[in-house]
């Protein structure tokens, strides 16, 4: 029910917001999504822990009966997690907006809220089919979002961001219904539950599931990204208004990893098996690259965007590490990145509001001018940086450690596909972190006082934002939340930790019979044995 | 060439046909004179430019496959094709009321008949 | 159900012939109409000859009343549900498209008529013009009733001899004469090439009769395997289909032809003949059977043909679109790309008797024929209402900018027919296409099915143009602004359509249940049911065999 | 547990030979301990949170500086309580919540845990006492020094959160617990290198440290994880345990293994870089950017010796390996680094970057002490070091306080003789006799002794060339104590002479900054000697002259602990330590009191090669026979037992250095022992020698363009990739690859345009082509 009125809802804002008057809209939009958090709330505490790999809260609604597509909901703790982020982030989102969108609100609030809805639904779906329709349908509200609020380049960002994504994942949907198909030749019956088609998937033979995995992840890593279809991000991010680079840091890019990790990770086992080396340098290669091409930025939004190729390489890795840790890790990371890349995306958002540009070239000390503002940027690139103590280390750290670990044949009876070298290498990636980060931070928190020409009479000269030096308290605000939600998860992660582990241990149980070493490329073309899946738990 | 081709190689009914004898004048023959008008229509409407010409050349691919019918028609012992020719003269006699009609709406246009002439719709 | 297919096929006391009669009632009542539309329309009361319009529009309804409640099938055709659906959904079409042809000629004569000078019998054709798409409309019935090559072939005729006459006096500019001599020349040429088929496929099996007892798919079924005269037949009959559906190699008068006629004929071109040609594809397709392709589908040769004409229709529909600035030739492409999509169901065959939609490649066809029907009039209807203030119509991609702004209702009209074409989810538009990837991927066509992936992304493009350009852009200032057609009817086929792919999503299971069953195969021939299993046993060949 | 359960607790020492590291379980400690990290941690977020809604009076609040004093003050007392009630020998630890735990089965190792939990030996006592005693007195300092600077409450907040992360670091129980502290303080001297933000030297010297410390902290972090993939643990007493039993978390001998090499290889990474090891040395001389007070605790006192506090911790893992292959590098990269930066210190004319080479330096003792087996030596050296060295920052900052910012020891003489900082030139005598180990009377004198006897004593077949390292420590020791009395000869004693310098140098605020504002516009051109200037410089205030006194005294009180128990009060914490070992080739590390005793024992002691690391696993029995020499003999110095004779001949090396720096630098006058003849700031007998010994004096006083050299090969190289990979990015990926993909169906269209001709014929053609076409394949696939 709570998963439903969390789709519900937001759709809901977006009609009373479309309808209403102007003046109203953003109230309205405030109003929606913190009924939205506080539904999410009650849904994490109605949620039972104890029981967390279990899918819960559900509920169905036939759809397409003859296809055997439900609108099919459920929730394990993954997935409540990345929905409570989500909700989280979207009253933020709103209220980080009231200063930047001054024309056109209607349409900005009820788009933002709109995006909300497909967002929860990727998140909650217990049907593929369902999946795949919410994975698609938030194109639409970030497109119009970008190519009517964006910036000077909007369109073809927009575009791209559309195009892109929307033909990766149609490559999906084909592999998708291909296992799906699969099932049904089996069964006899259509059916697009998940857990279903997830059993059926795996007792394909590798080949097949090689393909379909190729499939998958055409989709899924264009929206990750990974490199190398990962140029659409930097363009949309640059180009998107803030709380569009927000929403699409803090969760679109999560889609992806999620649907790797609900996905790929469960389907295809001896798939992921036997390539996981590749995708595991496909991250590293990201992970130094896209960080090596955060140094040469003179954009600063820029820079954060293709951080976050950088730092999804740390996602991805940890979860192809196959092992319990590096999948905690990645999954972490997923929630760990949206709340301080989002936070990033907040405060250059808060900064090109007061002096219209990100050049670094035009900016620099803004500490001076802004302590506030750069206390807070520091923190986040802190945070980014994966400084101990705070968010991103634990999650950097274990998904480095089971990259490890997932080679090494250790204690614990760990195996898996990567190992010591893979590991360091993506290592060197923490130094590249931290030289780009503090490149930024050194050129604009710190320096010399760098202002735009110009910008001595900024009230003139830009009508509509008449902000105080400094933050306000509405942007503060804002960045608050995400902070404490920074340090919690930095200093206590281990509620959510014990969370994932069932979850977790549910989807790595598909490699029980996985022989790691087999898997030297030619003389299998044999179907895994069929693994006795640990029952999902029911919908109650 | 087709025709050749299919004669040469067609169907074992028709070897049949024409070893078995329908006379001097087998279904082959029918079969060529028809594919011939068939491909004359067909060479005719790419080669000619006048409309009416090349209406007349769809007619004659029409009356080539015509022709085919009444010999396949014979050959099965049956008046299917027969019956089918009669609509197919029925329905090439409504082509040519329509291609009059436009025929003269073209003309009154632009004093030709040239087909090349029509050609401002394109890309 | 099935008692009443028998009482009407077989029972004792009912003739045969009247038994045949009864299946095409829907098309006696067109006819009908239609022929009280002819006399309407020459009245000298400008009253009656409006009603012209609402006595086609009664004949429709009642032409769709009577196909829903008569005959629900024909005990001796390998497809013997199609026709109700069929007609249902041709009434259905074509009532929206009768709205949004109105007006579309004789508006001089009528106001000169107003003005009060006498009326011009000679110089109107509104009779002809609503005539000619009533023909047109209960050929196309008439296809979906054809059990036998000659009427089919027939049928087909009815079908396009009114639309070459519709093209050309849709407007009295040049363009309209060249749409029309373009499209009544390469459909004579196709014409002839479709009757060479079936000429051959005659040739071949000595048989017209498409099902039962002595027929082509007996013949086949007998013999095993086509034959090369027989090939040869389906082939060129194929070919001469391709012109009707718009596929390549016969799509070139496509978007010509669009672009000529009226904005409302071309809306209907766009559904009318295409729909008669898959009806024709199918009906062929149905006689080879999808048994004898080294087992699991069409005859490789056909396979191919199909595979090849698909794959390439799709794309050049798409790749084509993207050059283009008229809305109406983007429309024209993405006709032919959707026959390409289209064709992927053809190919996939019906599948297992009895299996369920998902793998209904016919039952795919059909329910994307009728969600492109009901999507495809949107858009059109939004090119239909708008002229610039120079006259002439409003038909550039530009034209359409910021019309969400100036005029909302057409606005989002053309925003939700491009996003629902376009197949975003939960759009009618992307159910069609996902029961196609289904039915694909179930006859085993993974190679087509990412290809036709491939194809919606780059469609996705022109779409978003089509859809961007109303909500995302403005129009400038100085530029004028466009005017509204007086008629309010071909708002309200937008308003239709566009309401229409939004109120089909919650019946869309009922729909695909109805397609399903309309497209089931096989229902009176013991030998083909088993062929059609037979296939379904070998058809699941994994992807490793591409 | 299951995990301690499994592991047999065997005997600790061989029969014979070296001693090392008893495991003893750990007992639970008193959850109080929490307030060591936790009250500076409250003094942290108060004034950030003072700094945030702005109650700090635009900076000039004092509160946030009294705040923390007094925090890190209780937070010491508390330490103090803890130690004394501390039982010694059995370690104590504390669990304070749970962080990391993960678990994925319940066999050994099926778990990662990494909690907040504190783990105190003797090691951490040591530690802990002198960076919250230090750290209290330093802040205490910096209230008065940091006094009219705007961030204020900014640098206490950093300050205390140093100091938290320093405790976490040195007390966390596990190897992760380590890791927050290691990157904690790295962060902390980011942002207090960095202080001065405006100042772009001071971002770039900040930015330098964190990424250089980065390279370190990724060894570290290997070490880490190959540590728990080895032991599936990363806890302290488990992972002793099984070290201790010389065997790995699945119970296997740890003997032979690549692990064994391995992880301390990693680890000593770690420690190189935060503890400015060759080659990581480079970002602690532009770390001087910073505030003088940071300078002093965390760049010289105590962040920088978290490496030897690694090392020291993880002891007996460094002893797993065999052939001692990470000691070695440890022994010779301490070692030239000690000499490298005294080569550079002697030839810098900036006070506090002189300080911060010798810091270098001295840390490079302490590397070779770990190195060759002392880590007696090595902690004591840290435990004297962390006063001298914070005396000698201290009085360096008072200077630059009090001369606005003048560091330049051409522009500076005759402090011991102007009014008010007498306090400030004895702190700095006292802290330069400790540096130069001048005999006896001072702490370094004897820890610095303890190193370098032990290198002499460690035989060369158990670390190869100790002789050698011996002998360039020695000459170490002598060019310490040159370039230490050179600063003192030239800025303490001679004539009263000074020029101010740049304000901006010392404190980036130039508007905000109180003193000397005035007179900062004339500074620039008049300001040369005292007499005519309009500059006054402000003599140091109670707190500055307390702190100084304070630990001038502790300097020198830090000599008594060498003469406590049995190995000094040190070596006495050591014992109760992971850090213990002692070597069987001479217990004479052991303090000097007991030196002649030790002295008379000592003999060939036979020790079997590898046996200094894997004593306590029985499998090695056969491993003597490997070796042909059987024994090893422990070196000796000359002839002479190292331990005995080492306290004279390093008395003499320093002595001769202290000589050569008065005949070159010292002024007329008793001062310089009469050898000395400068009479002016700016001139001495060096000048001449500069120019006699040519290019190398530049090339010292370039530091060996070693920063140039790594801008060469690492910095400009890495830079231009990022370059090439952009440009890649941009035209190859996006432009040439997706656009390229985009453009295709594109180009398709315009190649297909043309067909669509509108001409009749040509699509009648194409028709009629397409048809032939099919037809004929079809017919072609028919018939053959």
């Amino acid at each position: 029910m709570m998963l439903w009125a969390l789709i519900l809802i937001p759709l809901l804002t977006a009609a009373l917001i479309a309808s209403g008057p102007r003046g109203a809209a953003r109230g309205t939009a405030m109003l929606g999504s913190l009924i939205s958090l506080f539904i999410a709330g009650l849904a994490a505490f109605q949620f039972d822990w104890g029981n967390s790999g279990a899918m819960q809260l559900g509920g169905s609604v036939p759809f397409l009966p003859s296809f055997g597509v439900e609108f099919s909901l459920g929730v394990d703790a993954v997935a409540l997690a990345l929905i409570l982020l989500t909700a989280l982030l979207q009253p933020l989102m709103v209220l980080g907006s009231f200063s930047a969108i001054t024309s056109d609100e209607k349409t900005y609030y009820a788009w933002l809220m709109a995006l909300m809805a497909p967002m929860v639904g990727v998140f909650a779906a217990r049907d593929l089919l369902f999946f795949y329709v919410c994975f698609e349908l938030t194109l639409v509200p970030m497109f119009i979002l970008i190519s009517l609020f964006g910036s000077t380049n909007r369109k073809k960002a927009a575009i791209k961001f559309f195009l892109y994504t929307f033909t990766g994942s149609i490559l999906a949907l084909a592999g998708l219904v291909y296992v799906a198909w699969k099932a049904s030749a089996q069964t006899g019956a259509w059916s697009w539950d998940i857990a279903t088609l997830q059993m059926v998937a795996q007792s394909m033979s590798l080949k097949e599931q090689s393909w379909v995995m190729l499939a998958m992840l055409a989709g899924f890593a264009v929206k990750i990204p990974l490199f190398p279809v990962h140029t659409w991000l930097p363009l949309a991010h640059t180009e998107a208004p803030t709380a569009g680079s927000v929403v699409l840091a803090g969760v679109l890019l999560k889609l992806g990893t999620y649907a790797v990790y609900r996905f790929v990770l469960p389907f295809v086992p001896a798939a992921v098996a036997e390539y996981a080396e590749a995708i595991a340098l496909l991250s590293i290669v990201g992970i130094v690259y896209a960080g090596l091409i955060c140094w040469v930025q003179r954009d600063v939004k820029k820079l954060v965007a293709y951080s976050s190729v950088s730092h999804l390489g740390f996602c991805v890795l940890g979860m192809v590490a196959i092992n319990l840790i590096g999948a905690q890790g990645s999954l972490l990371y997923m929630i760990n990145h949206g709340l301080s890349t989002g936070a990033l995306f907040f405060c250059i958002g808060m900064m090109y509001e007061r002096y219209h540009t990100r050049s670094m070239d035009e900016l620099g000390g803004l500490a001076k001018k802004m302590p506030i503002w750069a206390f807070f940027m520091g923190f986040f690139t802190m945070a980014s940086v994966g400084l101990p103590g705070l968010n991103g280390f634990v999650s950097e750290f274990m998904c480095l450690l089971g990259t490890f670990q997932s080679g090494a044949e250790g204690v614990g009876g760990v195996r898996g596909p990567l190992g010591f070298w893979f590991a360091a290498i993506a290592g060197t990636g923490m130094i590249v972190a931290a030289i780009y980060l503090l490149y930024m931070v050194g050129k604009v928190v710190f320096g010399p006082l760098k202002e735009p020409a110009g910008h001595g009479h900024h009230d003139d000269a830009h009508g509509h934002a008449h902000l105080p030096q400094d933050l306000t308290g509405r942007e503060i605000g804002v960045l608050v939340p995400l902070a404490i939600g920074c340090v919690v998860l930095g200093v206590y992660p281990t509620p959510v930790l014990k969370a994932f582990e069932a979850p977790i241990q549910h989807t790595l149980a598909a490699y029980d019979g996985v022989n790691f070493e087999d898997f030297d490329g030619e003389d299998d073309d044999h179907g895994l044995a069929l693994v006795a899946l640990p029952a999902q738990g029911e919908a109650r | 060439m087709l025709i050749n081709l299919l004669a040469s190689h067609a169907a074992p009914q028709l070897h049949a046909a024409i070893e078995g004898g329908l006379g001097a004048i087998t279904l082959y023959h029918y079969l060529f004179v028809a594919m011939v008008m068939f491909a004359l229509g067909v060479i005719g409407f790419l080669a000619r430019r006048n409309l009416i010409i090349m209406f007349l050349s769809t007619e004659l691919m029409f009356q080539g496959a015509g022709l085919a019918l009444i010999a396949f028609s014979r050959y099965h012992f049956n008046h299917t094709g027969e019956v089918f020719v009669i609509f197919v003269l029925t329905v090439a006699a409504a082509e040519a009321a329509l291609a009059l009609a436009l025929v003269v709406l073209l003309f009154r246009q632009r004093e030709s008949l040239d087909a090349q002439e029509w050609s401002s719709l394109q890309g | 159900m099935m008692s009443l297919l028998a009482a009407m096929s077989a029972g004792p006391d009912v003739p045969p012939m009247i038994a045949k009669l009864s299946i095409i009632v829907p098309e006696i009542v067109m006819f009908v109409g239609t022929c009280v539309v002819l006399m309407l329309g020459l009245s000298k009361t400008s009253t009656i000859r409006r009603a012209s319009v609402g006595a086609a529009g009664l004949a429709l309804i009642i032409a769709g009343i009577a196909a829903a409640t008569g005959p629900q099938g024909v005990a001796d055709s390998l497809l013997p549900h199609v026709m109700p659906y069929a007609k249902v959904l041709i009434a259905a079409v074509g009532f929206i498209l009768l709205l949004l042809l109105t007006g579309t000629v004789d508006r001089e004569v009528e106001a000169e008529a107003d003005a009060g000078k006498p009326f011009d019998v000679l110089r109107a054709n509104r009779a002809e013009f609503y005539a000619f798409f009533m023909f047109s409309l209960t050929g196309l019935m008439l296809c979906a009733s054809a059990d036998d090559l000659i009427w089919l072939f027939l049928a087909l005729e009815l079908t396009s001899l009114p639309t070459y006459v519709m093209v050309s006096i849709s407007t009295a500019r040049s363009r309209s004469q060249e749409a029309g001599v373009k499209y009544f020349f390469l459909g004579a040429f196709s014409a002839a090439m479709l009757l060479m088929g079936f000429t051959f496929i005659y040739g071949a099996t000595g048989y017209t009769q498409l099902f039962g007892y002595h027929s082509i798919a007996s013949v086949i079924g007998a013999q095993g395997s086509l034959g090369p005269i027989a090939t040869l037949g389906f082939v060129m009959a194929i070919v001469g289909l391709c012109f009707k559906i718009a596929a390549v190699p016969m799509h070139f008068y496509t978007p010509d032809v669009y672009q000529g006629a009226a904005a409302g004929v071309s809306a209907m071109l766009a559904f009318v003949p295409k729909t008669a040609g898959f009806l024709g594809l199918m009906l062929l397709t149905s006689a080879v059977g999808w048994g004898l392709g080294g087992g699991y589908g069409l005859p490789s040769e056909l396979r191919l043909l199909l595979w090849v004409v698909a794959a390439l229709t799709m794309t050049f529909g798409n790749v084509l679109a993207l050059m283009q600035r008229s809305v109406k030739r983007i429309l024209a492409y993405s006709s032919i790309a959707h026959s390409g999509y289209m064709l992927v169901g053809i190919i996939a065959g019906p599948g297992a008797w009895g299996a369920g939609a998902p793998g209904n490649g016919l039952g795919a066809v059909l329910f994307y024929l009728m969600s492109y029907g009901v999507m495809n009039v949107g858009a059109f209807a939004v090119v239909a209402s708008l002229e610039k203030q120079s006259g002439g119509e409003a038909e550039d991609v530009d034209d359409l900018r910021g019309l969400c702004k100036t005029h909302p209702l057409l606005g989002w009209i053309m925003v939700i027919s491009s996003v629902t074409m376009l197949g975003l989810p939960f759009a009618i538009g992307f159910l069609g296409k996902f029961y196609l990837f289904t039915a694909g991927l179930r006859a085993g066509e993974v190679a087509l099915i990412v290809v036709m992936g491939l194809n919606s992304a780059i469609a996705a493009f022109y779409y978003l143009r089509l859809a961007g350009a109303p909500l995302l852009e403005h129009r400038d200032e100085h530029e004028a602004s466009l005017v509204v057609t007086a008629f309010n009817s071909r708002k309200l086929a937008g308003l239709i359509s566009a309401v229409g792919v939004l109120a089909l999503l919650p019946f869309a299971d009922r729909l695909a249940t109805l397609s399903d069953h309309a497209a089931s195969y096989g229902a009176s021939s013991e030998a083909a049911q088993a062929s059609a299993s037979q296939a379904e046993h070998v058809d699941a060949r994994s992807v490793t065999d591409h | 547990m299951t995990l301690l359960d499994a592991i047999p607790t065997l005997s600790t020492l061989a029969s014979g030979g070296a001693e090392h590291f008893a495991y003893h379980v750990a007992e639970a400690g008193p959850k109080w301990m929490a307030l060591v990290p936790g009250l500076p941690l409250l003094g942290a977020v108060i004034c950030l949170a003072m700094l945030l809604f702005k109650r700090d009076m635009g900076g000039r609040s004092r509160v946030p500086a009294y705040l923390v004093t007094a925090l890190l003050g209780i937070s010491f007392v508390v330490t103090l309580i803890g130690f004394l009630q501390w039982n010694h020998g059995q370690p104590w630890v504390v669990h304070a919540f749970e962080w990391i735990n993960v678990a994925w089965g319940s066999g050994a190792g099926q778990s990662l845990q990494a909690n907040a939990s504190f783990y105190m030996d003797g090691l951490s006592w040591l530690w802990m006492l002198f960076v919250t005693g230090l750290g209290a007195a330093i802040c205490l300092y910096a209230s008065e020094y940091m006094a009219n600077d705007k961030g204020y409450a900014r640098f206490f907040s950093a300050f205390a959160l140093f100091v938290v992360s320093m405790s976490c670091l040195v007390m966390g129980d596990n190897l992760v617990m380590l890791y927050l502290g290691w990157e904690g303080v790295g962060l902390c001297s980011y942002l207090l290198i960095g202080y001065f933000y405006t100042k772009p030297s001071a971002v770039a010297a900040a930015k330098k440290a964190f990424i250089v410390n980065r390279i370190g902290d990724l060894g570290l972090a290997l070490g880490l994880y190959l540590t728990f993939t080895t032991f599936g643990t990363v806890q302290y007493d488990e992972l002793f345990a099984m070290v201790s039993a010389g065997v790995d978390g699945s119970g296997h001998s740890l003997a032979g293994t690549w692990q064994a090499t391995w992880i301390p290889l990693l680890l000593m990474i770690g420690a190189f870089g935060k503890s400015a090891q060759f080659p990581l040395y480079v970002w602690l001389p532009d770390a001087m950017e910073g505030p003088t007070p940071v300078s002093a605790l965390i760049h010289a006192a105590t962040m920088v010796t978290a490496g030897v506090y690694l090392i020291a911790r993880m002891y007996p893992l460094f002893l797993m390996d065999e052939a001692l292959t990470a000691l070695h590098v440890v022994a010779y990269v301490g070692t030239f680094t000690a000499f490298l930066a005294a080569t550079i210190g002697m030839a810098q004319f900036d006070i506090k970057r002189i300080m911060a080479y010798s810091t270098l330096s001295q840390l490079g003792y302490m590397f070779a002490g770990l190195g060759v087996l002392t880590t007696n030596g090595a902690a004591y050296h840290v435990f004297t070091h962390a006063f001298f060295k914070a005396t000698l920052f201290l009085a360096c900052g008072a200077v630059m306080h009090g001369f606005a910012g003048q560091l330049d020891l051409r522009k500076l003489s005759g402090l011991w003789n102007m009014k008010g900082w007498r306090i400030v030139s004895v702190a700095m005598l006292v802290g330069c006799l400790n540096l130069s180990g001048i005999p006896v009377i001072t702490a370094g004198f004897w820890s610095k002794d303890m190193i370098i006897a032990e290198a002499f004593t460690t035989p060369n077949q158990v670390i190869a060339g100790s002789s050698l390292i011996g002998w360039v420590l020695l000459i170490t020791a002598g060019m310490t104590a040159y370039y230490t009395f050179r600063v003192f000869f030239r800025v303490f004693v001679g004539p009263v002479e000074f020029e101010p310098g740049d304000e901006a140098h010392g404190h980036g605020d130039d508007d905000d900054h109180g003193h000397g504002g005035d007179d900062h516009g004339h500074a620039g051109h008049d300001a040369h000697g005292h007499g005519d200037g309009h500059f006054h410089p402000h003599a140091p205030g109670w707190a500055i002259n307390f702190v100084l006194a304070a630990l001038a005294i502790g300097s020198t009180v830090a000599i008594l602990p060498n003469f406590m128990g049995d190995h000094g009060w040190v070596g006495g914490l050591l014992h109760d330590s992971t850090a213990f070992y002692q070597s069987g080739f001479g217990h004479h590390e052991a303090p000097a009191g007991e030196h002649a005793l030790a002295n008379s024992k000592m003999e060939v002691v036979p020790v079997a090669a590898h046996s200094a690391p894997a004593h306590g696993a029985p499998s090695h029995d056969s491993a003597p026979d490997a070796h042909a020499a059987g024994e090893v003999h422990a070196n000796s110095f000359l002839g002479m037992n190292a331990h005995a004779v080492m306290y004279y001949v390093s008395t003499l090396f320093g002595l001769a250095g202290l000589a050569f720096a008065a005949y070159l630098h010292g002024p007329v006058g008793a001062w310089s022992f009469g050898i000395g003849n400068r009479t002016k700031a700016a001139v001495s007998r060096a000048d001449g020698w500069k120019r006699a010994i040519g290019p190398i004096g530049r090339w010292a006083e370039h530091k060996w363009y070693v920063d140039e050299f790594y801008d060469l090969i690492l910095r400009t190289p890495l830079r231009v990739i990022a370059h090439i990979f952009h440009a890649f990015d941009k035209l190859i990926i996006d432009g040439a690859l997706v656009d390229g993909a985009g453009l295709l169906p594109r180009l398709l269209g315009r190649t297909l345009r043309p067909m669509q001709s509108g001409v009749l014929h040509g699509y009648a053609t194409g028709m009629a082509a397409g048809i032939g076409i099919i037809v004929l394949i079809v017919l072609v696939m028919t018939l053959s």
